[in-house]
């Protein structure tokens, strides 16, 4: 029983004491039974205070620490840090949130959320009065990190996780890496094409014995957890053993019979079921696409490297940490949206940049020549009625910069940019100053009133009342219309779903903390980075990236973590065994062991997450969790029963 | 500098900025076992960010976030701190080699004796303007820049100190000391990260906003300070006459996608902290209304637009078009006049208090530093990232990197980012020593 | 916002889940969507750790009802979590039926890491169920 | 429902338009512009039709006539777009679109027209010369004598049906819909802009530039009716004698001013000059100077010496009343006073 | 040279002279602390009310008021029935 505890009950600099009589709450508590202090701070995590608990607790030998603050999820590891340094364990801290769940939650209602302050600072005293001191439960880290997805930020993880000394395994789905950014030509600011940046990214991954590079690869099993995830990865066979000679793949190309959408070009051109995405693409070795390959043989034929052997691989890998690097699908307009699938010179902007990829001299579609290009800005972005809320970012600069292009490229081209207020964010700005010199023409339309795309007779009208006219009512004859899709998560979210990662308000991959902790989730060892975590451009991916490869390596770098410990324990007394912990718990974290003469359970500590699954299905109630038990619990609820 | 005696110092990178980037860059190195030396020209660290009153678009406090990270850098046994320092010249000796020669200007106090009771503060009775209220107030000679500074230790600030003693008469750990001079070092380091950070556009750049000249005109600092828990005013009051406002205009783009003042580019976070700001306002000032003149709002960020709908929600009024200029009335309201975009017409609105959102500029220097290679700008005068796509951390100097603010405009959650990501690139170029 | 009010409405606890629904609760004060101050918060690692002897405890110590933010299919423990909550809100209701308590008083809803609306509006509606049915 | 020409700002940019297109429509400029009001907000909308080319709304706007290009907007403009020049240039398209004999755009845009029309004139009056063997007795009178012919020709012809035109295009095919009363009732704003063009004074810190205009204009318009009503060059009345000198020094010293200060591109308004504007200061200038010293010759008895000053004399006459007055820069100064005649009407018939 | 800690300004003093333009400023600070102070005496009042009385700019007086504010001298009282201008007295302990 704790009989010197310190209470700290903080303003926030007001915002709990702007809602919460701070002071009242203080006094409330501190006659409570085991209260040695109670002391009101403007900042209880400010620096200034952390020293002055530190010294509290040196000086006066406290045993037990509350701070009654903001969310545990901003601080109360600062906390414990605190207790730690003053050498109190620091499980003998516990937090009490009285801003989101108080003061902000009851903004409209001081008194009670006073109130409710000074239960919530009773209860968390009742709990850190009976509490214990705990050691952190040591495991074993391995040294690899998992990156999963070889797009430019995946593989810009990977080498820097490499060079820092970790053992890197990129896991790349498609059977060719660079993602997005290969299907991209000219890229801003360096003028670079994708394919260069991704050609330079590639010789870097094959340059580093420590990366081991797998296409064709999925993740289809987790079974371990941070310092030692066990993933099961699925590799489909590519069906080439080498490449074939000088020559010859174009004409196992050429002799295939199966004509499919090419999906690297997004369906503008076709492809045979033997592909490569690009002359030069890497890896260099092309694949068959067996979900359409009619197995005629007739590659085989002309090309020795053509192997239908191969068979689907399972691989077992074990790492300490996950990064993930899954990027982004652009948003897939519907049918009829701005007309799209319906009139037949409606693209996206992905399709475009395709189009204008695969155009020399003159810039055709559809067999005519395009003058007049209308780009439709937030197309499944900034929805007014649909799910998508968020902006995707990247599109105003990518859509200019592609318009700046094509007018270099064909002379002859009119753009015209139906926005809804360009947001060429920081040096961006200046690409959207050259485009207006060039001629290019912005029209904003206003935010209930969408630009409409019309056929009329043989004419495709794009009509707008634009905001920069007096809500005049203009419209342009164009040969093409450009859907600028944004970003939106990955329609396939498996390994999201494996990992447990969760998903924010946009449905994109979730940070703890967007400042605090930027690229960590809340399962321990799993990193995010790129596009998966929101949008972002190319550079600003790779910060991310580079970011998530620090925290993610100097997690297993030390091959020793801590973890909490803060797990299952079983009353040998009361246990009589029956399994039903065994079948509840989802780590197998259970044993049977036989002691004195009875069969019970005994709880793997490295193995428990302490989720307590397994605490309600106990028919005699002998399992508690360790810092969460019925006493506590108990003594919590009762300090929470209002007294009248 | 001849006859000088200069210590001469070890460590592995120097990290020139203690903002958020720069303390980012220096925990993760830190973190990975590398001594930091981290150098700040101000007297605490924490940069910027320490000194706002929350943050876009979570609305967290903004102390609530630096203070624990901030405290976490001075704590860490890999990071020394030097405050009210700065480095007068890098030389790179070769590679995984530079000279940085760092001056550490006098404080006059002992910062480790200080405990920071402010009787010195207390007793001082001169009063100056106090740069970390950005004006608004006056401060001590001998001062706690604010109350959460880091070190949390006093100063003297010299130039206004009139020697008389008084601070050290009072002083209970007896660690004034007027006799510091400056200290310079002669630090070796294998990699160096420059995390300079940014400075405010200056509005009298633009006199036909008025801003001095009308009292009720502030920037957006001024307003951030108003605002943050250790506000000067206790409430968010006009520094004309102290009345409070009902009726608060914002004026974006000051000084920022304007030639005409000579800088082209957007400054990235203007269009957020105005629209966190207004929504700030609304809870501190229920009754009052809060008008934001715009361009275009640029909420691109991670729950961005939806922070804007919320505002909009809320009522805050945006209205598309730029001031154009504005005039003071007598009773210190101010007439903004701007041409009312959607309707095509020119309008005037008066206002009691004005906010002038300011834009971002480079913080120009750390280019004459090194000087037997010059540090590369970009066209605006930011430190040039060589390698923007693959490596944005590099800089034109192999061994150097940039972080945070200093390469160009960013929100708080892309500086730390980008710290990140210089970190990660300094660890491997420190790991390529030891595999040469 | 008088204080009897305060004293009037029912008192709720809440189970609320460390990783998934407790940020949810947190949004909801960071967005000020208010709910009854008589709500409290226990946070645990899992709903389906939640066990019913506590419910019990709680109910007969003087709350008028306790309320399980379920991870639902967001658990990171398992997709199990679902069903093992469900049986376990059977359980404890026929234990309630048993001892004469409205099963009513317990109620459970899938609260996901950003639904704080949602959990905005179950409370409400829970809490003005309570008042309705004590009076 | 109006159509975009995005190639309408290329034509525009032959008139000198600087470069609208850079434009992102912040509203600045209108803001700025103490001109611009409630009724009439320019010169971004005027910005705006130019960019997409909507000639229709720019034939029947009577904004570039406002405006008195003090420059603020463009030394404010936050993307250097050049409103000013921009409305300038507009003033130097509206008047090609109302002339309809086409020589005014012809001229605006083309120098070489500009040059070949300064250079026949100026060989006719020398082959005139020649033909009556450069004999002052007989070509003084006939040179006064064309002064009154052309004054009164180039205004029926050409202006008067020109400003009929222009009215066509700004009031009636925009349906404003006005009594002959409000015709008659708004004259007296005609008469008052065009000799004092006191709107200017609306612009700030332009009072001296006002001053100087006014000058300048009492000075042009005292000088016309002393050499052609009171026959200077001929007179023996001592008091128009000093008075034409005085009337002339007053036209030479303002403009060698303006042209001063084109050269020297102190101010926003004379950075940008098109050959147009060169002529008019220039023109205007040689005008005042060589009347001044043709009568200085006279009064020291050496002009039938030097009957070359004559000469050159008429040629700028010649140049100027058949060029620069109905097609040049000296039009505007016509156009802007029944722009404003036209305005006032509009208000009064809403 | 060793200087006794706790008497290091009349040392410093020696070596560097004092700003004639700090000592005037701190002159100036003064007369209008003492003047402001003075007016609060006679009772609470806004902070255009002391400029009047003190026929000062009310930015001027805002600006030490607050930093008296800050400084512990003169504490915030009432708003005024308009709710718009707060006024302030002498802090009562202070």
């Amino acid at each position: 029983m704790k009989n010197k505890i310190g209470v700290y009950v903080c303003h926030c600099g007001g915002n709990i004491s702007d809602y919460v009589d701070v002071e009242k709450v203080r006094k409330a508590v501190e006659n409570d039974e085991g209260v040695y202090l109670a002391k009101t701070t403007m900042f209880a995590c400010a620096d200034s205070n952390q020293k002055e608990m530190v010294d509290d607790i040196k000086d006066q030998g406290l045993d037990g620490v509350v701070v009654a603050s903001c969310s545990p999820k901003l601080h109360l590891l600062t906390f414990r840090a605190v207790t730690e340094r003053a050498g109190l364990n620091k499980y003998n801290y516990v937090h009490a949130n009285i801003r989101e769940q108080v003061s902000w939650a009851h903004s409209d209602d001081k008194l009670g959320a006073t109130e409710k302050a000074i239960k919530i600072v009773k209860a968390t005293i009742a709990k850190v009065r009976n509490s214990e001191a705990l050691e952190p439960i040591k495991v074993k880290s391995i040294k690899a990190v998992a990156v999963i997805g070889a797009g430019v930020a995946g593989m810009r993880a990977a080498i820097e996780l490499a060079e820092a000394g970790s053992e890197v395994f990129l896991i790349e789905r498609e059977f060719f890496v660079g993602g997005r950014v290969a299907q991209w030509d000219n890229l801003f600011v360096s003028e670079e094409t994708g394919k260069e940046l991704v050609t330079r990214l590639y010789d870097e991954v094959m340059r580093h014995r420590h990366v081991t590079l797998f296409t064709g690869a999925e993740v289809i099993e987790n079974s371990g957890n941070v310092g030692n995830f066990k993933l099961k990865v699925k590799i489909t066979p590519r069906h080439f053993k080498l490449s074939c000679a000088q020559g010859e793949l174009q004409k196992a190309i050429d002799v295939c019979p199966v004509v499919v959408p090419d999906e690297f070009n997004f369906n503008i051109t076709t492809r045979k079921a033997i592909y490569h995405n690009y002359p030069s693409e890497y890896p260099q070795l092309p694949a068959v696409d067996m979900k359409n390959c009619t197995r005629c043989g007739e590659c085989e034929k002309v090309c020795n490297g053509v192997d239908f052997s191969q068979q689907t691989e399972y691989l077992n890998i074990n790492v300490g940490s996950v990064l993930l690097a899954t990027g982004f699908d652009p948003y897939e307009p519907k049918k009829g949206e701005f007309g799209y699938g319906e009139i037949n010179n409606v693209v996206t902007l992905q399709q475009f940049k395709r189009i204008v990829h695969y155009c020399d001299d003159k810039l055709m579609y559809n067999g005519k020549e395009v003058k007049n290009i209308a780009y439709i800005y937030c197309v499944g972005s900034r929805q007014v009625d649909g799910e998508n809320k968020y902006c995707s970012r990247y599109c105003c600069t990518a859509t200019i910069h592609a318009a700046i292009d094509v007018k270099k490229k064909f002379k002859k081209v009119h753009n015209f940019h139906f926005n809804r207020g360009i947001r060429t964010y920081g040096k961006q700005e200046v690409l959207y100053d050259e485009s207006s010199r060039l001629g290019d023409i912005y029209l904003q339309s206003f935010e209930h009133d969408p630009p409409k795309v019309e056929r009329v007779g043989d004419e495709t009208i794009v009509r707008i009342k634009d905001v920069l006219t007096k809500d005049k009512e203009l419209e342009v004859v164009a040969d093409l219309v450009v859907l600028v899709t944004g970003m939106v998560p990955r329609k396939d979210n498996s390994i999201g779903n494996l990992l447990k990662v969760p998903k924010g308000r946009d449905k994109f991959f979730n940070e703890i903390h967007m400042k605090l902790r930027p690229v960590e989730t809340v399962i321990d060892g799993v990193t995010i980075a790129g596009a998966s975590q929101g949008p972002k451009n190319i550079m600003e991916s790779m910060n991310s990236a580079l970011s998530a490869a620090t925290k993610s390596f100097s997690l297993i770098n030390s091959g020793e973590l801590a973890l909490e410990p803060t797990v299952a324990m079983v009353d040998e007394n009361a246990c009589d065994y029956c399994g039903k912990c065994e079948e509840a718990c989802p780590y197998s974290a259970f044993e049977k062991v036989e002691k004195s003469g009875k069969f019970i359970v005994k709880v793997n500590s490295t193995v428990c997450k302490g989720c307590g699954m397994c605490l309600p299905v106990c028919p005699t109630n002998a399992i508690n969790l360790i810092g969460l038990t019925d006493v506590d619990m108990e003594n919590m609820i009762d300090a929470l029963v209002p007294q009248v | 500098m001849m006859q000088e005696n200069i210590k001469t110092l070890e460590y592995d990178v120097l990290v020139v900025g203690g903002g958020i980037a720069g303390g980012e860059s220096a925990l993760n190195l830190a973190n990975l076992g590398y001594k930091v030396l981290l150098v700040e020209k101000e007297l605490s660290i924490g940069g910027k960010m320490i000194l706002l009153s929350k943050v876009f678009p979570t609305l967290d406090c903004a102390a609530c976030i630096t203070t624990p990270k901030v405290s976490e850098i001075a704590r860490h046994p890999n990071i020394t701190v030097f405050t009210g320092a700065e480095p007068l010249k890098i030389s790179k000796k070769g590679e995984h080699k530079f000279d940085a020669l760092v001056l550490q200007k006098p404080r006059y106090v002992d910062v480790d004796a200080c405990t920071g009771c402010q009787l010195c503060e207390e007793a001082c009775p001169v009063s100056v303007s106090d740069e970390y209220q950005y004006g608004l107030v006056g401060r001590k000679a001998a001062y706690i820049p604010f109350s959460i500074a880091s070190p949390r230790a006093a100063a003297i600030d010299i130039e206004s100190c009139i020697l008389c003693g008084a601070c050290e008469k009072v002083c209970p750990p007896n660690c004034i000391d007027f006799t510091q001079t400056e200290i310079k070092y002669l630090v070796k380091i294998k990699s160096v990260i420059t995390a300079t950070g940014f400075k405010l556009f200056d509005p009298l750049k633009i006199p036909r906003y008025g801003y001095e000249k009308y009292k009720n005109v502030i920037t957006s600092m001024q307003m951030e300070r108003e605002l943050a828990p250790t506000r000067p005013f206790n409430t968010v009051l006009r520094p004309g006459d102290g009345k409070m406002p009902d009726n608060i205009a914002y004026v974006l783009c000051t000084g920022s996608r304007d030639k005409s003042v000579g800088n082209p580019i957007c400054s990235q976070i203007c269009c957020m902290y105005s629209i966190k700001q207004a929504q700030l306002l609304m809870g501190a000032l229920p009754m009052a209304d809060v008008t934001i003149y715009y361009l275009h709002i640029r909420a691109f960020g991670k729950g961005f637009n939806e922070f804007y709908g919320q505002a909009q929600d809320m009522g805050v009024e945006f209205m598309k078009g730029k001031v154009g200029k504005i005039t003071e009335k007598e009773n210190g309201n101010l007439i903004l006049r701007y041409e009312d975009i959607e309707a095509g017409v020119v309008k005037e609105a008066e206002h009691d208090m004005v906010v002038l959102s300011v834009g971002i500029l480079p913080n120009l220097g750390m280019e004459e530093v090194f000087d037997n290679e010059r540090l590369k700008l970009d066209p605006f005068n930011f430190i040039d990232q060589a390698d923007i796509l693959a490596s944005p951390a590099k800089t034109s100097i192999e061994g150097v990197f940039v972080s945070g603010t200093a390469s160009g405009p960013m929100d708080i959650p892309d500086s730390i980012l980008s710290g990140g990501a210089a970190s990660a690139e300094a660890t491997s170029y420190l790991r390529k020593e030891n595999t040469i | 916002m008088a204080g009897g009010k305060v004293n009037n409405s029912p008192k709720i606890l809440v189970f609320s889940t460390e990783k998934i629904s407790d940020p949810a609760i947190d949004m909801a004060g960071l967005l000020k969507l208010h709910y009854p101050p008589t709500v409290y918060t226990i946070p645990i690692p899992c709903s389906s750790a939640v066990k019913p002897r506590w419910i019990m405890h709680a109910l007969e110590q003087g709350f008028d009802g306790v309320f399980i933010a379920a991870d639902g299919t967001d658990c990171p423990y398992g997709e199990s979590c679902t069903t093992k909550t469900g049986e376990l809100m059977r359980i404890t209701q026929e234990m309630l039926k048993d001892k004469g308590i409205d099963p009513a008083r317990l109620k459970m809803a899938a609260i996901c890491s950003v639904c704080s609306e949602a959990f905005v509006k179950h409370v409400k509606s829970f809490s003005e169920y309570l008042g309705k049915s004590s009076n | 429902m109006a159509r975009i020409n995005p190639d309408f700002t290329e034509e525009l940019r032959d008139y000198g338009a600087f470069d609208p297109n850079a434009c992102y429509n912040c509203g600045n400029c209108t803001a700025v512009c103490t001109l611009s009001d409630e009724d009439n907000s320019f010169p971004r909308t005027m910005v705006r039709v130019s960019v997409l080319g909507l000639e229709d709304e720019i034939k029947s706007s009577l904004d570039p006539w406002l405006c008195y290009y003090c420059g603020e907007c463009s030394t404010t403009c936050p993307r250097e777009a050049d409103p000013g020049e921009l409305m300038m240039s507009l003033r130097r398209y509206l008047i090609a679109k109302y002339d309809w004999t086409g020589l005014s755009g012809l001229l605006y845009k083309s120098l070489t027209a500009s040059i070949i029309a300064f250079l026949g004139l100026a060989a006719l009056v020398i082959w005139f010369g020649y033909s009556e063997s450069f004999n002052l007795e007989v070509i003084m009178p006939q040179g006064h004598l064309f002064e009154m012919l052309a004054i009164g020709s180039v205004f029926t012809i050409i202006l008067l049906p020109n400003i009929i035109h222009m009215w066509w295009l700004s009031m009636y095919k925009p349906g404003v819909k006005a009594s002959i009363g409000l015709y008659f009732k708004a004259l007296g704003d005609l008469i008052v802009h065009m000799f004092t063009q006191k709107r200017t004074l609306g612009c700030d810190d332009n009072q001296f530039r006002w001053f100087e205009h006014f000058i300048l204009v009492l000075g042009y318009l005292s000088l016309l009716f002393t050499t052609v009503f009171l026959n200077w060059f001929e007179t023996h009345n001592l008091f128009i004698i000093i008075l034409g000198y005085v009337e002339s020094a007053i036209i030479f010293v303002v403009t060698f001013d303006f042209v001063k200060s084109r050269i020297q591109k102190n101010k926003e308004i004379s950075k940008h000059s098109q050959p147009s504007d060169w002529l008019f200061v220039i023109w205007l200038l040689l005008m005042g100077l060589t009347a001044f010293i043709v009568r200085l010759f006279i009064d020291l008895d050496v002009l039938e010496n030097n009957s070359w000053m004559y000469f050159v004399h008429l040629i700028v006459l010649v140049q100027w009343s058949l060029i620069i007055v109905p097609f040049g820069k000296w039009s505007h100064f016509l156009y802007r006073s029944f722009a404003m005649y036209f305005q006032k009407i509009k208000e009064l018939a809403v | 040279m060793e200087v006794e800690k706790g008497k290091t300004a009349k040392y410093l003093k020696e070596k560097r002279p004092v700003s004639e333009q700090a000592k005037e400023e701190l002159k100036k600070f003064n007369k209008k602390k003492r003047a402001l102070l003075t007016a609060l005496k006679d009772g609470e009042k806004t902070v255009p009310q002391l400029a009047k009385v003190l026929e000062l700019e009310t930015n001027e007086v805002m600006y030490q008021l607050m930093s008296l504010l800050k400084y512990g001298f003169v504490e915030t009282g009432e708003i005024d029935d308009m709710d718009e201008y707060f006024t302030y007295k002498i802090k009562s302990n202070g």
